[in-house]
């Protein structure tokens, strides 16, 4: 490999900008630099990357058709915390339903991202908005949540009585009460 | 000041200004005029070093105590191995004069040994000064995709909580046994007729197996006992706080 | 080319830091990332541009012999005090090592900054500690050390082979190591 190539070669790599002919002729004296580019270009043709020129400036890059190895998305199992997973009881057992109700319901503020969770997981969606003063949002269950739930539909939810029944509904008793109170809404 | 010079040229020019603050410690000294004998280190002169540093250090013009301490160490032990060197051998002497000799030069053999180690690590070619990594990667991306889970059970749970923690307080006070007032009055004064002699008060409780209902008893009793004092018709006795409370018919 | 050199290849490409083999099969499924590594090192043998391992990673730089040409300054990118540059020196030939060892090589106390200095270059971490009265917390190199300074392991450290033979390494003996810390370390 010819030395101006090399030369070219290695300031093209370091540099944090593309090049123009001139800028590289300022690192790499004399020579031929439009011929060396030619030279490389070819060279790198069917690498994982290539010499690509834009505009009169030059940069090395990653060919497009590997673009896509450079991302990598993996998947982490969440629990989704409590606050959310009551915030998502909620909207399921009365929707559609606006923010303040679910507030009014819960006893406790929700941050802002509890509701942001709860449609990022695919399971709340907004339902148009409520024809009263402010016009609030609305909020209801997805298909999703269906699916993931393992139910029919929404009158698959067991009621107040099947709650009751399973011990769901038993008051609290106080030291659990108090952990809730001190913890407020932690997410 | 550049070392090289001083050695080289001036020897122990009296002009020179001499100080400890360019060295880094007593054992960088020694190593440099160790150094200015220009033989291997393992074939300098021990005692000529000893000399060296005992005259560098008579003729360093400003010695700072708070520097110096660790020199003056140094300047003694090195007089007390000179010493030792010069004195006839002492055959019990542990460990020898030859074996802190050979120590001390030891030790500046592996303080030569990291000092060139160092600088062979700075001549390297290396990242940023020589070679170069590539100016504008363009990175590769993790991206963390939140897989939400939760279960039937949680969701139910969390309603049953949420209902749970809402739903109006309703008090119920169980049913206890007591004893009224009325009742513990009509029984004290009754019983009062045989109480010949101080009694306690218990004595007019009835027994009962229920503890909360014999508490009850007790207290109305006590009650019972001041009204009927209050009366005029017996009299009460206590030796002192929390003594037995004792009663009688009144005289 | 084959797919999965030119996949290597993109992906060194494009990482902002020396990746593994390990690493590089996060982006890269399936094959033979070591022998793609080899044929990638060898095609680029003479290049402008190398690939080397250090200490297990991989990553392109430009050839050593070119650094006139990329040079800006003459200034070294991270001057460091001749404390700190034997301190260095000091760790890496004999790791794991406590501070009193340091000192004890040296023959003076070292100040507070110093082992920071190294520490925040990204050059030097500490490595537990050593199972001895006081329980000295242990000092070793990086990774990062190793890139910065072209060694592909430790092994490569010059003259290492050297000074061990000339028993230069060896961990001191007790009374010297002695002598220093009963001075007291001051932090």
């Amino acid at each position: 490999m010819n030395d101006l190539v090399r030369a070219v070669e290695a300031v093209l790599f370091a540099a944090s900008n593309p090049l123009s002919p001139d800028e590289i002729a300022l690192h790499v004296a004399g020579g031929d630099i439009a011929a060396a580019l030619a030279t490389l270009a070819e060279r790198y043709t069917g690498h994982g990357i290539e010499l690509v020129e834009r505009g009169g400036r030059w940069h090395f890059q990653t060919a497009p058709d590997l673009a896509h190895l450079l991302r990598r998305t993996r998947e982490e199992p969440r629990r989704l915390s409590r606050a959310a997973t009551e915030c998502l009881a909620i909207i399921a057992y009365h929707e559609p339903v606006t923010r303040a109700e679910i507030e009014a319901i819960r006893g406790v503020q929700i941050s802002k991202g509890t509701i942001d969770v709860l449609m990022e997981a695919g399971w709340a969606r907004t339902a148009g908005r409520r024809e009263s003063p402010g016009r609030p949002l609305l909020y209801a269950t997805t298909p999703a949540f269906l699916t993931h739930f393992g139910l029919g539909s929404r009158r698959d939810l067991p009621g107040i009585d099947d709650l009751k029944a399973a011990g769901l509904l038993d008051p609290l008793d106080e030291e659990e009460a108090l952990s809730l109170e001190t913890r407020g809404d932690e997410d | 000041m550049d070392r090289a010079e001083f050695f080289d040229g001036a020897g122990r020019d009296e002009a020179l200004t001499l100080s400890l603050d360019g060295w880094e410690g007593p054992l960088d000294l020694l190593l440099t005029l160790a150094r200015s004998q220009k033989v291997d280190l393992r074939e300098i002169s021990i005692l000529a070093l000893v000399q060296q540093y005992l005259a560098y250090l008579e003729s360093a013009e400003s010695i700072r105590l708070e520097i110096a301490a660790d020199y003056l160490v140094m300047a003694a032990w090195l007089a007390y191995l000179k010493s030792c060197l010069l004195l006839p051998t002492d055959p019990e002497a542990d460990p020898s004069p030859e074996e802190l000799a050979w120590r001390l030069q030891q030790r500046l053999a592996r303080l030569d040994a990291m000092r060139n180690a160092g600088a062979r690590l700075m001549g390297r070619d290396r990242i940023g000064r020589d070679v170069f990594a590539r100016g504008a990667p363009e990175g590769l991306r993790l991206m963390r995709s939140s897989t939400w889970q939760s279960t039937p059970y949680e969701l139910y749970a969390a309603y049953g909580l949420v209902k749970a923690r809402t739903q109006p307080a309703m008090h119920i006070v169980a049913h206890r046994a007591v004893m009224a007032l009325d009742e513990a009055i009509e029984r004290v004064a009754r019983m009062l007729g045989t109480a010949v002699d101080w009694m306690r008060i218990e004595a007019f409780v009835p027994p009962s197996l229920d503890l909360a209902y014999a508490k009850s008893a007790l207290a109305s009793s006590f009650v019972a006992a001041l009204e009927l004092a209050r009366q005029g018709r017996l009299e009460l006795s206590q030796d002192g706080p929390f003594a037995p409370l004792e009663v009688r018919a009144a005289r």
